[in-house]
């Protein structure tokens, strides 16, 4: 429970963040900082989850329990991402989105 | 097993042993000796029936009903009356003269026959069926063969009739799909439990909103494969691309499962419906009748010829249908019959004239009755029966549905009615123009000097179809008064 | 009586027609031939015996005779109405039974003279029995639907035996016309039929003809169109009459129709099936009386005397012999017609219709003896065309003399068979309807010209020189000629009326002698004119043929009545409604599928854009359908 | 708790022993030996598909985290089912491919791993649980789909598979937490008694509706399947179009049944239109297909469309529908994958044009790719008529006959690209048609389990009433 500041200003900024997790997945050029937005994404909802369960059902814990979760499959998902990127890097030496755009119609 | 299921087991059968057969000569002698067979129980059916018939006045005889799919008390539930026997034996005829008729498939034999017999299943299995869903089941596996039959044993432009016949067929039994299923969920109108049979939804009183929305779906549905007027043109492609016995079985039979459906479906089902939309429908078919007809006066493929013929002769079945007169029906079961085994006919000749001349064009032929004696004058009789020569069956099915539909006291219904008997004038023209041109005159072409003369098998095929349609047209008493005494139920429902 | 055993009479031929059609391979031309004459020999002597019994035995009840039925029932249409099968034996159904059987059995025994060594001589004879068995069902018919079927069989046996010679596309293309111009006129009778049958509810003869049977009396209940539709319904069976008859205007497949052997235009063309139709009015004589006061009736008489007119004067400049006797048998039908026409019902009134059945019944004897005859000569000199004849008197004295003493008949020369029935429909007419029998009177004169335009023509004038002299026809032939000739001389003293009449009672007839002396003089005068034209060979006929002009040409082109047949089927309904429905089919209808298809094809290559390939793009849509699903329910779907 | 209660997770303990086991083999088994691991996971796998029909009774554990039940139990069965056929399958191309490369039980450990996932997920009774089988299903996929390192086009599809997942799952997560908000609680159990039909729920639900549609490809999240099937190995396609779509739409259907049953009236609504949607694109984008992968991808998203058909109905009809059709969907298109597979395998061919004439030389398999392409299509007798029937059924008994209309056009159109592959197989001589060649034991077995599967589901009855019995759990 932080002074001064209701939920709303925090789920503001949550959303903020989400929408910029969105916006940059659509828009970067480069695998990697699309990964990123993903992880924007994703730590949007985590501080969602924390939030909630602060203000609003303060007695469980299972925003909580859930953020954590969320932060550790987030990881294992980012390594896997990079390991791919990586082996495609390999093959094509670019990081670059439109070098995967061989598959199309 | 009962009598009826035989009628399912036996091709299933038949297809399994083809299965294991190896080259023409074993295929051939395998579907023959199962299409007799299947004749042989036909004809023992139509017995069977009569005694039956005589201590047994329900709706349907021979009924057996098993529990499929409790759930949606769906049930494999067979019985025939008049009708269906009638149909059961055209179709094991024009099966075995099928037969003969392919005695020599270069290409393949074994699968062909094999989807000719899963043909003859499905429309077997459609003729003995009285519940809704296996009716369905049998239909779709009725048309579905056709594709393979023609896209693989056809001639000219095959894999596009193929493909557009298939879709219009299968398109329009899911049109019907939508129908079967407005008249399932509808069948409790009364309380009842939701059923598939059709008996037993006969009896409900299906409420009109309802009838209104599906009775064009399952008419369509069904009117589609009569060839009804807009929706023929999956016929003249793909009659012209089909192998002459496939030609047969679908002009002469899997076409009649139209008819049929309309009659048992959606006019015993849903009376008002039919009722409702009654008007609308007759002009569509009256316009098919003269339609079908001039459009066939111009054509020069023989097979184009015979199929807008079709078209016209069935335009007549739906329009008799459509007339809800007891005596139009009989006519229209009677045309239908008279129809399969002519048309049957016809493709068998035509066959037997391309397989000679390598030649449909009507052009290209003439003069062929003085080197082929015998197929030409089966195929002047055959003329002149198709166009409504007493002695013939094709006579006693038009009077009566001439007779029946001017019953009708409708001023409206008259015109038609004569519009529809005008008719017979067009056909006379367009099949004395093809006999005149190609049986008739000098002969042509001097290549055809010595073609083969027509073979045992290729006569067996004709006399196994002739000897009916000159039956039903000498003595016609008998099985007109087996369907009449069918067709009251359904005066019942709908008048 | 019983009168079972006349079901044989057709059954016999039937049988020669399947024997000989079925074994048609098998048989040898000789045995085949006699065959059919045997057949037919015995079914003549059938119906002479069933004459016999009926007229002398036991036809006449209380004076009246009687119409005896014998049917069993062939299909069921409703409760009440159905076809039934079975022979109705009543004086006219008698008198045609006599016709037919005596022409055809002559015909046979003729052909086995004049189709020697054509190959098909089975076939042939097999026809004929076809023939002769649906000719004497229709004569026997006992109820309307009855008479429609055999009146088609005849109509498709016509059509087998004009073709008969089927490799000559003039013999293909003349069938088919005349089949097709019947069967269009067969249209008419079978929509009157279904009329008939709706509003009466029966078929049966006997049951339409009682003048006191509900269908004649209730004809005014119904009307359409200001007549009743009784009338409308007989209107158009008399159509079917006049197309099987070759009334104008559906007469243009009979010349035509000449393609055929000789022997069958003699039996089929000329004595028989072609009086299909008088037979038919007179069939339902009451009805066209009584109905409407004989409305429908009137129409057959003038529709009757315009076509013997107008016969007669085409019949003048025709050059084929053959088709000059079809002109001339369709005017004499036309007289038969307008006979019927002008006739009344009882007693003596009914003079008219015993006249047409009388002259039927001479007009087929002499008829067919001018076709045998006509035949005989064509078998000599391989020609139908009066140009390549000439003096053939001396080379074929029978053919001739027999030919002459028809040429009488037909003329209606005293004494002669023609003679009486013309006379009788003279009278008729006279004391029915003026302007009928002034037209009949002139057409008297014109078919003495032309007949004897004919004679001359073929027996007398300059012979041409024949590449191999022609010889007189064997015995064979010649034989039914002189029997046709016998009864042609003689048949007019026949008591006709007495057996005969519209109410079956019979009546005592007596020439009316100065009507009868008008048209001998006419007649005289015709021939007399023959005589100074065509006697010797000079060139009268031809300016007289100048002097016509433009005339002469019409006449000779049959009025172009053909040309406006020609020109209603290949141009109205050939070019403009079945090309126009052809094109239809293709383009719109099948059009219109095809489009469904193809659109959906296209569409599909249209949105191939969407799967770009980019994951940002499919991350887009994703976000975006998100965004939209969300707004959508929202803001719809909640409050 | 006692610990018994463990063992009513029968099935995920096996599964995991078999994992472990995989990994302890791994080590031990000496490089040259390496291809008895196949036979070694099939086997074990095999045992595992036995012992899982052994009944197990309903629970609901870890305070309703995990919970199952006897339809969850048999549609875990069914899963097992199909993924064994696929091991059967992909054995042949595993010896030759992967085991060479010295990747052999890595496949078996991260395929084994994502049904464990699925296992979680579909019997998880709150969102925790949900989310941690979603995840695990899904990551290890990504990785299989680029499995064969050396193809791009392998690599490609597995960052797009990737890079989609974590987007979905985000987004569907964000729909979570607010669910989490409105309702106060991740367990199902308590947030069906709360959740009602206001703005923030519907957005949340939304979201998370969105998040497991990418898994099932319906339109407008289904962008990924093509390129994914395309890139991916064979089995991998065939995996993510049967196993982890069948998965994802019986968890959808639970979800949606039971705690979303208060928002039906706004959900039957989202599912009629996108379920129209997903037929039509589906379909259309089949038409003109030439590679078999992408074709079968795209129809498999269009089948996708027809399921959506029995989830509207919302009722135990719906629910039986559902899964009988999914059973029945994943013996098809187990079986035309399996066709794919074998052909892809021998002659490297994944082209439609590349099956012309195939019948007059391989005629068995033809006969196996028409079936299941008859299958597919809904064509009597084979079991996807019955499958599709009732689904359409499922939907008129709710009256929604002009969805019904819609799909049955849509039957037509599918109707037309299978028959597409019919010509080329059948109706095409074909100038070089494929060769003959011999299937290896477990290939053809693998096939003829699917075409018995094809052949027997439809007409035998028992089975339909047997999941109608189960599936009355959730009405």
């Amino acid at each position: 429970m932080i002074a001064g500041i209701s939920i709303y200003e925090i789920l503001t900024v949550t959303s903020i963040l989400f929408f910029i997790g969105v916006y940059g997945f659509i828009t970067r050029k480069n695998l990697i900082s699309i990964l990123m937005s993903v992880e924007l994404i994703l730590n949007s909802t985590v501080i969602n989850f924390v939030i909630i369960n602060k203000y609003l059902y303060p007695d469980m814990l299972q925003g909580v329990f859930f953020s954590i979760f969320i932060i550790a499959v987030a990881a294992a998902e980012t390594a896997l991402a990079i390991a791919i990127i990586i082996n495609l890097y390999r093959q094509i030496n670019s990081v670059e989105v439109k070098d995967t755009e061989i598959m199309k119609y | 097993m009962d009598i009826l299921s035989l009628f399912v087991v036996v091709p299933v059968l038949t297809i399994l042993a083809l299965v294991f057969t190896k080259g023409l000569k074993q295929a051939r002698l395998v579907s023959m000796v199962g299409s007799m067979f299947q004749l042989g129980m036909a004809v023992n059916l139509v017995i069977a029936y009569f005694k039956e018939r005589a201590i047994n006045d329900n709706i349907m005889v021979f009924t057996k009903d098993y529990v499929w799919f409790e759930q949606f008390n769906i049930h494999y539930a067979i019985g025939v009356d008049g009708i269906s026997v009638a149909l059961l034996v055209l179709t094991s005829i024009v099966v075995l003269a099928g037969v003969f008729i392919s005695w020599k498939m270069p290409d393949l034999p074994k699968e062909f026959f094999i989807s000719l017999l899963v043909l003859a299943t499905g429309v077997y299995g459609f003729f003995i069926s009285i519940d809704l869903f296996t009716m369905f089941v049998f239909y779709e596996i009725a048309v579905i063969p056709m594709y393979l039959l023609i896209g693989i044993w056809g001639s000219g432009p095959k894999e596009y009739s193929a493909m557009k016949l298939t879709l219009m067929l299968m398109g329009a039994s899911a049109v019907l799909l939508v129908g079967v299923l407005g008249i399932y969920f509808n069948s409790n109108a009364d309380g009842g439990a939701l059923t598939f049979n059709i008996l037993e939804i006969a009896q409900v009183n299906i409420p009109f909103e309802a009838q209104k929305l599906f009775f064009p779906l399952t008419f369509i549905g069904f009117a589609v494969l009569g060839a009804l007027f807009p929706f023929h043109t999956w016929s003249p492609d793909g009659h012209a691309s089909a192998p002459t016995a496939v030609s047969m079985l679908h002009a002469g039979v899997l076409m009649k499962l139209g008819g049929y459906g309309v009659f048992r479906i959606a006019m015993f089902l849903l009376p008002e419906g039919a009722m409702h939309w009654d008007t609308f429908f007759i002009i569509l078919a009256a316009i098919g009748v003269v339609y079908g007809a001039f459009g066939a006066i111009r054509q020069t493929d023989l097979k184009y010829i015979n199929a807008y013929a079709s078209v016209s002769h069935l335009g007549l079945v739906l329009f008799a249908l459509l007339t809800l007169n007891k005596t139009a029906w009989n006519g229209a079961i009677i045309q239908s019959l008279s129809h399969g085994l002519l048309t049957a006919m016809f493709f068998a000749l035509i066959g037997m004239i391309y397989g000679r001349t390598n030649t449909r064009d009507i052009k290209k032929l003439g003069g062929l009755m003085k080197v082929l004696p015998f197929i030409g004058a089966i195929y002047v009789i055959t003329g002149l029966a198709y166009l409504g020569l007493p002695g013939f069956s094709g006579f006693v099915a038009e009077m009566n549905i001439f007779v029946g539909a001017f019953e009708n006291p409708s001023m409206f219904n008259r015109v038609l009615t004569i519009l529809a008997v005008s008719s017979i004038v067009v056909t006379a023209v367009y099949i004395l123009r093809l006999v005149g041109k190609i049986m008739m005159g000098p002969l042509v072409n001097d290549d055809f000097k010595d073609l083969p003369k027509a073979t045992w098998y290729e006569k067996t095929g004709i006399l196994l179809l002739l000897i009916p349609i000159i039956a039903i047209g000498v003595a016609p008493l008998w099985l007109s008064d087996m369907i009449m005494a069918s067709l009251d139920p359904f005066i019942k429902g709908v008048l | 009586m019983d009168i079972s055993y006349t079901i044989l009479i057709p059954l016999i031929p039937l049988a020669v027609f399947l024997l000989l059609g079925i074994f048609n391979q098998k048989i040898k031309p000789a045995v085949s031939g006699y065959i059919g004459v045997a057949g037919l020999s015995t079914s003549a002597a059938l119906s002479f015996y069933t004459a016999y019994q009926y007229f002398f035995v036991h036809g006449k009840v209380d004076g009246t005779y009687q119409a005896i039925v014998q049917k069993v029932t062939w299909m069921n249409f409703t409760d009440t109405l159905h076809i039934d099968m079975g022979v109705l034996i009543d004086p006219i159904s008698i008198m045609m039974l006599i016709v037919v059987s005596i022409v055809s059995l002559m015909v046979h025994i003729y052909s086995r003279g004049y189709m020697k060594g054509d190959d098909g001589y089975t076939r042939f004879f097999s026809f004929l029995s076809l023939f002769s068995f649906s000719m004497f069902g229709l004569v026997l018919a006992t109820n309307l639907f009855q008479i429609y079927i055999f009146w088609e069989l005849v109509g498709v046996s016509s059509f087998l035996l004009i073709g008969y010679y089927y490799t000559k596309p003039s013999a293909v293309s003349a069938a088919k016309k005349a089949f097709i111009v019947t069967r269009f006129a067969d249209l008419g009778f079978l929509i009157g039929i279904l009329i008939i049958g709706y509003y009466t509810g029966t078929f049966d003869f006997e049951t339409l003809n009682n003048p006191e049977g509900s269908a004649i009396l209730n004809w005014a209940s119904t009307s359409f169109m200001g007549l009743s539709v009784i009338t409308w319904a007989l209107i158009l069976m008399f159509m079917g009459g006049a197309g099987k008859s070759a009334m104008f205007p559906l007469h243009i497949w009979l010349p035509d129709a000449m393609e055929g052997p000789t022997p069958v235009s003699a039996l089929i063309h000329a004595a028989t099936m072609v009086v299909a139709g008088v037979y038919l009015v007179a069939r339902l004589f009451p009805m066209f009386y009584f109905v409407e006061d004989g409305f429908a009736l009137n129409i057959v008489a003038y529709v009757g005397a315009f076509s013997s007119l107008i016969a007669a004067i085409i019949a003048i400049t025709q050059t084929d012999i053959k088709r000059v006797l079809a002109f001339s048998t369709m005017s004499q039908i036309g007289y038969m017609m307008l006979a019927l026409g002008v006739s009344k019902y009882e007693g003596h009134d009914g003079l008219g219709y015993m006249a047409s059945m009388f002259h039927l019944f001479t007009h087929a004897m002499f008829k067919a003896l001018l076709f045998l005859a006509a035949g005989s000569v064509i078998h000599a000199v391989h020609s139908n065309y009066l140009k390549d004849m000439g003096g053939l008197r001396k080379y074929m004295p029978i053919t001739n003399i027999t030919f002459l003493i028809a040429a009488l008949a037909i003329a209606g020369f005293p004494l002669t068979s023609g003679f009486f029935s013309k006379d009788e429909i003279l009278v008729a007419a006279f004391e029915n309807n003026m302007l009928i029998y002034i037209s009949s009177v002139l057409v008297a004169g014109l078919t003495a010209f032309y007949m004897f335009r004919l004679y001359f023509g073929i027996f007398w004038g300059k012979e041409t020189n024949y590449k191999h002299a022609p010889h007189e026809s064997p015995i064979s032939m010649t034989f039914p000629l002189m029997v046709l000739a016998f009864i042609s001389l003689v048949g007019g003293f026949i008591p006709f009326s007495e057996y005969v009449s519209a109410d079956r009672v019979g009546f005592e007839m007596h020439l009316n002698y100065p009507l009868a002396a008008v048209a001998v003089t006419v007649g005289l005068i015709g021939i007399a004119l023959a005589w100074v034209f065509y006697k010797k060979e000079n060139n009268l006929a031809s300016k007289f043929a100048n002097a016509f002009g433009v005339f002469y040409k019409w006449t000779y082109d049959k009025f172009y009545i053909d040309e406006v047949y020609l020109f209603v089927t290949k141009k109205i309904i050939f070019n403009l409604i079945a090309a126009p429905i052809a094109w239809f089919d293709k383009k719109v209808v099948d059009g219109t599928m095809e489009g469904i298809g193809n659109k959906t094809v296209v569409i599909s290559k249209k949105i191939k854009g969407m799967q770009s390939g980019k994951v940002q793009d499919y991350a887009l849509s994703f976000v975006a359908g998100v965004v939209i699903l969300a707004l959508v329910f929202i803001y719809l779907w909640t409050n | 708790m006692d610990f018994s209660s463990f063992l009513l997770m029968r099935q995920e303990i096996i599964l995991l022993a078999i994992i472990l086991l995989l990994l302890i083999a791994e080590i031990f088994i000496p490089k040259n030996k390496k291809s008895s691991i196949v036979h070694l996971a099939i086997f074990l796998f095999g045992i595992h598909t036995v012992v899982g029909f052994l009944a197990i009774s309903e629970c609901s554990i870890f305070g309703g985290s995990f919970q199952t039940n006897n339809l969850i139990h048999f549609f875990k069965n069914v899963l097992n089912i199909g993924v064994f056929i696929l091991l059967l399958q992909s054995a042949d191309w595993l010896q030759e491919k992967i085991v060479t490369q010295n990747k052999g039980t890595e496949f078996f450990i991260l395929l084994f791993s994502s049904l464990l996932g699925m296992y979680f997920m579909i019997s998880s009774g709150d969102f925790l649980m949900f989310y941690i089988g979603l995840e695990l299903s899904t990551l290890p996929v990504a990785a299989l789909a680029a499995y064969e390192t050396s193809k791009r086009i392998s690599s490609e599809s597995g960052i797009k598979l990737i890079l989609s997942a974590g987007l979905a799952s985000g987004i569907s997560l964000f729909g979570v937490s607010l669910l989490y908000a409105t309702s106060g609680s991740i367990f199902f159990h308590d947030i069906i008694g709360v959740i009602s039909a206001n703005n923030l729920t519907i957005l949340g639900f939304v979201l998370f509706f969105a998040g497991l549609s990418f898994k099932i490809s319906i339109v407008p999240f289904h962008f990924w399947t093509a390129d994914v099937y395309e890139g991916a190995p064979i089995s991998v396609a065939s995996y993510l179009s049967v196993i982890s779509k069948g998965a994802a739409v019986f968890i959808l259907m639970i979800l949606l049944f039971t705690i979303f049953k208060p928002l039906m009236h706004v959900w039957e609504n989202i599912v009629y239109v996108v379920a129209i949607a997903t037929m039509f694109i589906g379909n259309l984008f089949a038409l003109r297909q030439e590679n078999m992968k992408r074709f079968l991808a795209f129809s498999s998203i269009a089948q996708a469309g027809f399921i959506l058909l029995g989830i509207i109905s919302g009722s135990q009809l719906g629910t039986t529908t559902v899964v009988y059709f999914v059973m029945i969907y994943i013996f098809s298109n187990l079986a035309a994958f399996g066709v794919v597979q074998a052909i892809s395998l021998k002659t490297g061919k994944e082209n439609m044009s590349d099956y012309e004439g195939l019948y007059r030389t391989n005629p068995n398999l033809s006969l196996v790719m028409l079936l299941a392409l008859f299958s597919l299509a809904g064509i009597p007798p084979v079991a996807g008529f019955f499958g599709k029937f009732f689904l359409f059924t499922a939907a008129a008994s709710e009256g929604y006959y002009l969805l019904v209309f819609l799909a049955v056009v849509n039957v037509t159109i599918s109707l037309y690209y299978y028959l597409l592959v019919v010509r080329a197989m059948f109706l095409r001589k074909g100038e070089n048609p494929i060769p003959f060649f011999k299937n290896k034991l477990y290939m053809r077995l693998g096939l003829v389990i699917t075409v018995v599967g094809i052949l027997v589901l439809g007409l035998y009855s028992p089975l339909y009433d047997y999941i109608y019995e189960l599936s009355s759990l959730f009405n």
